[in-house]
């Protein structure tokens, strides 16, 4: 006992640092929950969910170097299951208008967060399926049998008309606004993906993506590190589902469509294959910056009456961007580093001495 | 016939050759030695700019070849046997060997005929994918490979690596059979015992710097080399 | 962009109303037609209570997930006081819970789904619905028709099409008495390119009718490959496709599609419409058509208009309030009065053929329930 | 359930099944040679496809040129286009890892749709029609539209001149260097850049050719026509063994098949058809983790 | 008491039979060898003990000695390599085969992965037990840095180690998984002969202190003969000879097919 106060003294002593930051963003978030205006409020919910499943795809794609692209699947499962275990049992006779909900399901609520967490383990459970036979598979099989899958679960969704009303989708689903939910849970997610990494296992996960083979004969069972990594990634998804079916209020299996993937495909290669803050910054940036730039779409009276300003031009202006972006920064923005004291310090001190040599130099040529 | 002055190669903040001179003279063999990590490799790869360098001057019968292009050097007859190999795995043994003269556009029967009689073994696997061969058998393709271009400059980098001592000595033949015939090689050797005998001239290389040189006589009669390159065998002698 | 001096909308001197549409992706063309009508009713009367109506176009890219985001935005972001859209009743519905938490009143122009304003009071709208509409083309297809069998080609990842099928299905097996007058259902989804797979095994039960509502590009090909084919009766759908496309695309194959629509440009129920078809005719006088979404624009433009003057005020529960009260309107479709749905009472459809390439007027249906 | 059927139904499906298939098979032999050479997958592919059908559409509905004209350059456009993107997004990439390189794809996909939703707007556009190639002919009860024969006619006689290329020839054993080891194509005097140039072209002409035919038979032209054939001819090229021409034909032709077949016996399943696609994929690779042509990867340990 | 036992093992890769009816048997605490000509079939063979491959047909005995140094015999041909691995064999890879983005002690610190003893929960929630187990592994791994005198270079990424220093941190990555038999595929391979002379002297040293049985493929005979106790001689998969350095030195079918005469000695 006294050891483990000892060593958590210690700990503290440690990263208090790292402490004081998350202090720092736990009141920030508290600060925001209470002044942001509903639209922004909207938008960093969203911010956060992204974080939440980007993260967890990241996961498998950065860390454990396994090319999976079902993250849109997990996400319906998640979400689904929280539209219809929270969806008032008083409204479903009027939105299951075609056919209605199979009688099983038709009197059960869950709280919130049960289904929350119901729809993480479903996720997680249809993984461990998907999993066994898929995870033997490499590469670019590995993406496309993913995709399938994912794509097969959407189709399931819109032919289960009993269960999850098909293609009508389900609306009235009772949504959250508060900050807490999506942020705290994108800081649970944060916390654990950051120690998962940093233990063992995560050394596993990371030495799998380096080279099975040699994974392998060092004791690293292939099979199981892929399957934690799945495992965990498609239990992350799936609550980062439920959130999203929580705060948009409605679900229908179209939102799920598999092209929803490389939304977080681009996230994690942004921010940086393999590295929690890079894929923490890109989720916000690009949650964000798709709606900065939404004054591209609307027409704008440059005195000449050139219609360039036409919906669809911010779509071309964000993917060009994007181009850029991986082009110009092959790593993303962190690359595998991570926002670290010691990396922002490192930062600091070059930006300062190249500052000062500028400065210096810029003497030197006023002496000539 | 190929001149290098002052050349200075980095990855990144690594300073891997730090500005040495070297000259291989037409018609003969030179060889490179030095340990791990030297900077051997690097300087053959830079010759045929497989890796930018940072600053000298690399001539090839006067003319420069530093910043052409990887294909216009081998097409001025150089070529190399790269470190490791690097067959083409879903090629066979046969196509190997082709794409070997890729530059080439007259007949190719001849020098296959050539190469399949210092190496057996490649006409017994030649429908075999070059990826399942093994090490030693790789390397002899990799070989046979290079000269499919009759380059008028062979630069071999290791070819004795891995390699069974009957192949090894085997090897060290066809070099100085090249040679004879005309070629001009240059060789990067962890056997230096084996390379100094039949270098006609040799540099010794060290953190990327050229520290030594020498006809390959004197160099193996080198205490200061004896003692660092050559190992007990010879010191026992 | 361009937005207004101040945040509230109540005491400055414009008044913005939100248009709420999908101007890219699969649902496009729609969209814009809406966007036309409303654009028109506003440029016709710019003003109400004194004040300068402008609008805030927000596109929804046909997409639900962005519809939740570009109505959170209208309501949230440019403090408009009401919203008129959306095209396609999902998108419409996406918006629902929206605009119902923020209090906000909608007007759907040409969402014909109940769902849109079921349990809604703040979603009303302008047009008819799906069992109306599926009644009347039962009802076409029954009497005028006079078929016995009939196949439905049904568009499964579009809740209008699933609704609208099963409306059908209801009021045909109804009138027809015959439980088993439904001889084949085919599924497709949005996107979907080949039918031949699903028209083969329709031709094989040789129906009388194919009802086969659907969005207008999915609908025209499916359409060209029935009739190539070899399959050779008549084939009806619903009011998604009354657009420009549906004929380029479908050519010469589509000649003869029968389909239910809200106005008819060559015979307008009302003087407001005459002033609408005059109107739009001198804007685009090389367009043929007056397309009936975009009356439907207009008539929910103007029905606003008239509420926020009841009103006397841009209040949004006060125009609210004022919507659902709205009796006896005058519209370029038809008088309408909204009833305790939110829904406009309306019970007559026009039904259009495809005669030379163009829409034709082919029947009014009232139904009286 | 299963629905007594007709021969000739049976037969119609058939024909149906044919020239679907070939239709995939032909965008899936572009993919594949992509794949092959460069081991992308070149999500854009869906997309040139696309903007192939753009070009076609403008060449005949907008400027009036003859069809003959018009499907040269289109196509030579498509080639160029490839090649540009080609240049453009993947070059600057090639000494950088893997994703990348597929995020690149992704985003030049990506740019292409919002750039034609942008220009061409989202609605559809009429293809222009080509009666001799879509009057049906009535055979017994089958309706069969010439198009429907020249489709596999094409694909086989395309996959057999790219078989040619890629085995016969001295720049198809280039390709087959380069797919594995830049360096040293460079050593043996491969022009690298030409020679994937080259690949991107010829993969870009033949979802010109896809195009092309896809449109007399589909005639409706729109930015995001290409993301779902896309999607099933990289599917079909996966199932084959990707990399492998013979392969995609083959994969095309099973998903074209099994879809078609799968509406005609289990009409009351048609709402899974696009599932169908991933089942057999995922079916088939449960079995042949490599597709069903695809060699097994080597690896010498 | 042997160790490691093979019976009648043959590895056919379609037509080729890379491994013809291969009995070895290492007896505990010996320094094996294994040569031959390039594509005789080592590799495959070490690949066939490590369960990289499975066998066409025989068996591949291993007799670990548990915590109560009790030997028994098991049949690993056909387990999986992780499962080898634990059982007690580790290996190098003739292609070095490092992990080459992560660092020189992530390196050695994934080989002990296999005996945490902390549960995946407690590693996420960095319980106490997880904590000291990490601890542990650290000390560990740094322990055999220094021995393989790595240990300067442990944050250097694995990639940018000179080829030298990559084979000898292999060794040090086996070492840490625990094993009884330590298979090295080529150890000197791209060393030149003073290199070559320094490694025999590690590889004599380990063996002793850690307690090890080597299997070892190399083609530097003077490494071969002056350490190993036991030679096997692979010719086209087939053993053709085995024994002593002595006797091997000394079979002509050995010379005739791999050694060749010794030109050296002549003069
Ligand atoms: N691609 C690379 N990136 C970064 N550093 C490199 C790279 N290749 C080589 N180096 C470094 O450059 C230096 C020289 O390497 P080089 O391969 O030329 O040595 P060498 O003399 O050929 O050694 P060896 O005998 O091991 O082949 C070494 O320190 C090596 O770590
Ligand atoms: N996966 C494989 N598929 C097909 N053939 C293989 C495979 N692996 C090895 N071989 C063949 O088996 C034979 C033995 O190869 P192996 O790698 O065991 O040789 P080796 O004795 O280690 O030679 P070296 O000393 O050159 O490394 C070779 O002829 C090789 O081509
Ligand atoms: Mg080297
Ligand atoms: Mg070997």
């Amino acid at each position: 006992m006294k050891n483990t106060q000892n060593s958590l003294g210690a700990y503290l002593k440690k990263h208090w640092k790292t402490v004081v930051f998350l202090v720092l963003v736990l009141i920030g978030i508290g600060i925001a929950d209470q002044f942001v205006n509903s639209f922004m409020r909207r938008l960093l919910n969203l911010s956060a969910i992204y974080t939440i499943v980007a993260l967890s795809m990241n996961l498998v794609n950065g860390f454990t170097g396994q090319f999976s692209l079902g993250q849109a699947g997990f996400m319906a499962i998640g979400a689904y299951t929280v539209a219809i275990f929270t969806v008032p049992v008083g409204l479903r006779s009027t939105i299951f208008y075609l056919a209605p909900m199979a009688p099983l399901l038709a009197n059960i609520q869950l709280p919130f967060v049960v289904a929350l967490i119901l729809g993480g383990f479903l996720s997680a459970g249809v993984a461990f399926l998907i999993g066994s036979p898929c995870l033997r598979l490499r590469g670019d099989y590995l993406a496309i049998a993913t995709l399938g899958f994912s794509e097969i679960i959407r189709i399931i969704f819109t032919n289960t008309q009993t269960i999850t009303n098909g293609a009508l989708g389900i609306k009235s689903i009772p949504t959250i606004s508060s900050l807490w939910w999506t942020f705290g849970i994108a800081l649970i997610v944060i916390i654990a993906c950051f120690l998962l990494i940093n233990s063992s296992y995560g050394r596993a996960f990371k030495s799998v993506r380096e080279d099975e083979i040699a994974a392998e004969a060092m004791g690293v069972s292939l099979f199981k590190t892929k399957m934690t990594s799945f495992l965990i990634s498609a239990f992350f998804t799936g609550i980062g589902g439920g959130l999203y079916a929580a705060l948009l209020g409605t679900v229908d299996p179209k939102q799920f469509y598999f092209t929803l993937t490389y939304n977080f495909l681009l996230i994690i290669v942004l921010g940086g294959m393999g590295s929690i803050s890079g894929t923490i910054i890109a989720s916000f940036v690009v949650t964000l910056g798709q709606e900065a730039l939404r004054f591209l779409d609307e027409p704008m009276a440059f005195g000449l009456d050139l219609p360039i300003f036409r919906p669809g031009l911010r779509m071309v202006v964000f993917s060009f961007l994007l181009m850029v972006v991986v082009l110009f920064y092959r790593k993303g923005l962190m690359g595998t580093n991570e926002l670290t004291w010691n990396f922002i310090a490192n930062k600091y001190r070059s930006i300062k001495s190249r500052f000062t040599k500028k400065a210096a130099s810029a003497q030197g040529g006023d002496s000539k | 016939m190929l001149k290098i002055s002052n050349l200075e190669v980095a990855y990144g903040g690594i300073e891997a050759v730090r500005g040495i001179d070297l000259e291989v003279p037409e018609g003969s063999i030179v060889t490179l030695i030095g340990s791990n990590g030297a900077g051997k490799s690097t300087t053959l790869r830079s010759i045929v700019n497989l890796v930018k360098s940072k600053s000298g001057s690399i001539s090839y019968f006067g003319e420069e070849l530093m910043g052409l292009d990887t294909t216009k050097i081998v097409d001025k007859g150089i070529t190399l046997v790269p470190e490791g190999r690097h067959v083409f795995p879903d090629l066979t043994v046969l196509e190997n060997l082709k794409i070997g003269a890729y530059m080439r556009k007259d007949s190719l029967k001849e020098d296959i005929h050539m190469i399949y009689n210092l190496f057996p073994r490649l006409e017994e696997r030649s429908w075999q994918l070059a990826g399942t061969l093994s090490g030693g058998e790789q390397q002899m393709l990799a070989v046979g490979r290079a000269m499919m271009s009759r380059p008028k400059l062979l630069m071999m980098d290791e070819p004795s690596l891995g390699l069974a001592p009957l192949v090894v000595k085997g090897i060290f033949e066809i070099i100085q059979t090249l040679n004879k015939e005309g070629m001009t090689i240059l060789l990067i050797e962890q056997n230096a015992n084996s390379a100094l005998k039949i270098a006609d001239y040799a540099y010794v290389l060290e953190t990327g710097k050229i520290t030594k040189q020498g006809t390959g006589k004197e160099l193996l009669n080198d205490e200061s080399i004896k003692e660092a390159y050559l190992g007990k065998s010879q010191r026992k002698k | 962009g361009c937005s207004g001096s101040s945040t509230s909308s109540d005491n400055s001197d414009v008044i913005k109303v939100g248009v709420f549409e999908p101007l890219t992706g699969a649902n496009a063309s729609g969209g814009e037609l809406e966007l036309e009508g409303v654009q028109l009713a506003n440029q016709l009367h710019p003003e109400v209570l004194g004040k300068k109506v402008e609008l805030v176009v927000a596109d929804n890219k046909s997409d639900k997930a962005e519809a939740t985001t570009a109505a959170a935005r209208l309501i949230e972001k440019d403090k408009v006081c009401a919203i008129l859209g959306s095209w396609g009743s999902s998108l419409s519905m996406a918006a629902g819970d929206i605009v119902k938490s923020n209090k906000i009143p909608a007007i759907a122009l040409s969402a014909t789904n109940p769902q849109v304003t079921l349990g809604n009071d703040y979603y009303f709208r302008v047009c008819f619905l799906d069992p109306f509409q599926g009644t009347v083309m039962a009802n076409y297809a029954y009497k005028t028709l006079g078929a016995k069998k009939v196949a439905i080609v049904q568009e499964v990842s579009n809740d209008y099409s699933v609704g609208l099928a099963k409306f059908f299905t209801d009021a045909f097996t109804k009138l027809s008495g015959d439980a088993s007058a439904i001889v084949s259902t085919g599924n497709y989804n949005t996107g979907d390119q080949d039918f031949n797979g699903i028209l083969t095994n329709i031709k094989a039960t040789n129906p009388d009718v194919i009802f086969a509502p659907g969005n207008y590009t999915e609908s025209a090909l499916l359409i060209k490959q029935a009739r190539a084919l070899g399959i050779t009766c008549p084939i009806i759908g619903g009011d998604t496709w009354e657009t420009n496309e549906f004929i380029t695309v479908g050519g010469a194959d589509v000649e003869g599609a029968v389909m239910s629509t809200f106005f008819d440009d060559t015979n307008p129920p009302t003087e407001a419409g005459k002033t609408f078809v005059a109107e739009y005719k001198k804007l685009y006088p090389d367009r043929q058509n007056v397309p009936a979404v975009t009356a439907l624009g207009y008539d929910g433009y103007m029905m606003l208009m008239d509420a926020i003057e009841r009103a006397g005020s841009a209040d949004p529960q006060a125009i609210r309030d004022a919507l659902a009260t709205t009796t006896n309107f005058e519209g370029a479709t038809g008088v309408i009065t909204i009833n305790a749905n939110g829904d406009a009472e309306k019970n007559s459809a026009i039904v259009k053929v495809v005669k030379d390439g163009k829409f034709t007027y082919l029947d009014t249906v009232t139904i009286t329930q | 359930m299963v629905v007594g059927m007709t021969l000739s139904t049976f037969l119609q499906q058939l024909i149906n099944g044919l020239s679907l298939g070939s239709l995939y098979a032909l965008i899936a032999i572009g993919y594949t040679m992509v794949y092959g050479i460069l081991k992308l997958i070149n999500f854009a592919h869906g997309d040139i496809f696309m903007m192939a059908a753009y070009f076609a559409y403008f060449g005949i509905s907008v400027f009036f040129l003859p069809w003959y004209v018009t499907f040269i350059i289109t196509i030579l456009l498509t080639m160029l286009l490839g090649a540009g993107i080609e240049r453009m997004a993947y070059r600057p990439l090639r000494e950088a890892p893997k994703t990348s390189l597929l995020i690149s794809a992704i985003g030049v996909s990506f740019l292409l749709e919002n750039l034609a939703t942008y220009l061409f707007s989202g609605k559809p556009q009429a293809f222009p029609e080509f009666p001799v190639m879509t009057t049906p002919i009535f055979v017994g009860g089958l309706s069969i539209q010439p198009v429907s024969i020249v489709i596999p006619i094409v694909a086989f006689f395309l996959m057999t001149v790219l078989l040619f290329i890629i085995n016969k020839t001295k720049v198809g054993m280039a390709m087959r260097a380069v797919s594995v080891d830049y360096d040293t194509a460079k050593l043996m005097g491969i022009k690298i850049d030409n020679v994937i140039s080259s690949t991107f072209a010829i993969g870009s002409g033949l979802a010109a050719v896809g195009a092309l035919l896809w449109c007399m038979k589909y005639p409706s032209v729109l930015p995001l026509m290409g993301v779902v054939p896309g999607l099933k001819c990289f599917i079909a090229a996966v199932i084959g063994g990707i990399g492998n021409v013979k392969g995609a034909v083959l994969g095309g032709l099973i998903l074209g098949f099994s879809e078609v077949l799968m509406v005609a016996f289990f009409p009351s399943l048609t709402g899974y058809r696009d599932a169908v696609a991933f089942i057999i994929l995922i079916i088939i690779l449960l079995f042949l983790p490599n597709g069903i042509l695809g060699k097994k990867q080597v690896e010498k340990v | 008491m042997s160790l490691l036992k093979t019976e009648n093992v043959i590895m056919q890769f379609g037509g080729v039979i890379a491994v013809n009816d291969l009995n070895i048997d290492i007896k505990k605490g010996e320094l094996a060898a294994l040569i031959g000509p390039n594509g005789a079939g080592k590799t495959t063979a070490f690949n066939v003990i490590t369960g990289v491959y499975t066998p066409t047909s025989g068996k591949v005995l291993f007799s670990p000695t548990d915590n109560g140094g009790v030997a028994s015999e098991i049949d690993i041909s056909g387990k999986r390599p992780d499962k080898i691995t634990g059982l007690g064999i580790a290996r190098t890879f003739q292609n070095i085969r490092l992990f080459s983005d992560l660092s020189v002690l992530e390196n050695v610190l994934i080989a002990t992965h296999l005996n945490i003893n902390y549960s995946f929960l407690s590693a996420i929630l960095r319980m106490p037990k997880a904590r000291n187990g990490e601890r542990e592994a650290k000390e560990k791994c740094e322990f055999l840095l220094e021995r393989m005198g790595l240990i300067d270079l442990k944050d250097e990424k694995a990639s940018s180690l000179p080829y030298g220093q990559q084979r000898h941190l292999e060794i040090a990555r086996a070492l840490a998984t625990n094993p009884q038999l330590l298979l090295l595929d080529e150890p000197a391979a791209g060393m030149n002969p003073q290199e070559t002379d320094e490694l025999t002297d590690l590889i004599f040293k380990l063996k002793t202190d850690f307690d090890l049985t080597i299997f070892m493929i190399e083609h530097h005979m003077d490494l071969v003969m002056e350490i190993s106790d036991h030679i096997y001689v692979l010719d086209f998969g087939c053993t053709i000879a085995k024994g002593n350095p002595n006797e091997i030195q000394n079979d002509p079918k050995v010379i005739e097919a791999y050694l060749g005469v010794d030109e050296d000695v002549e003069d």
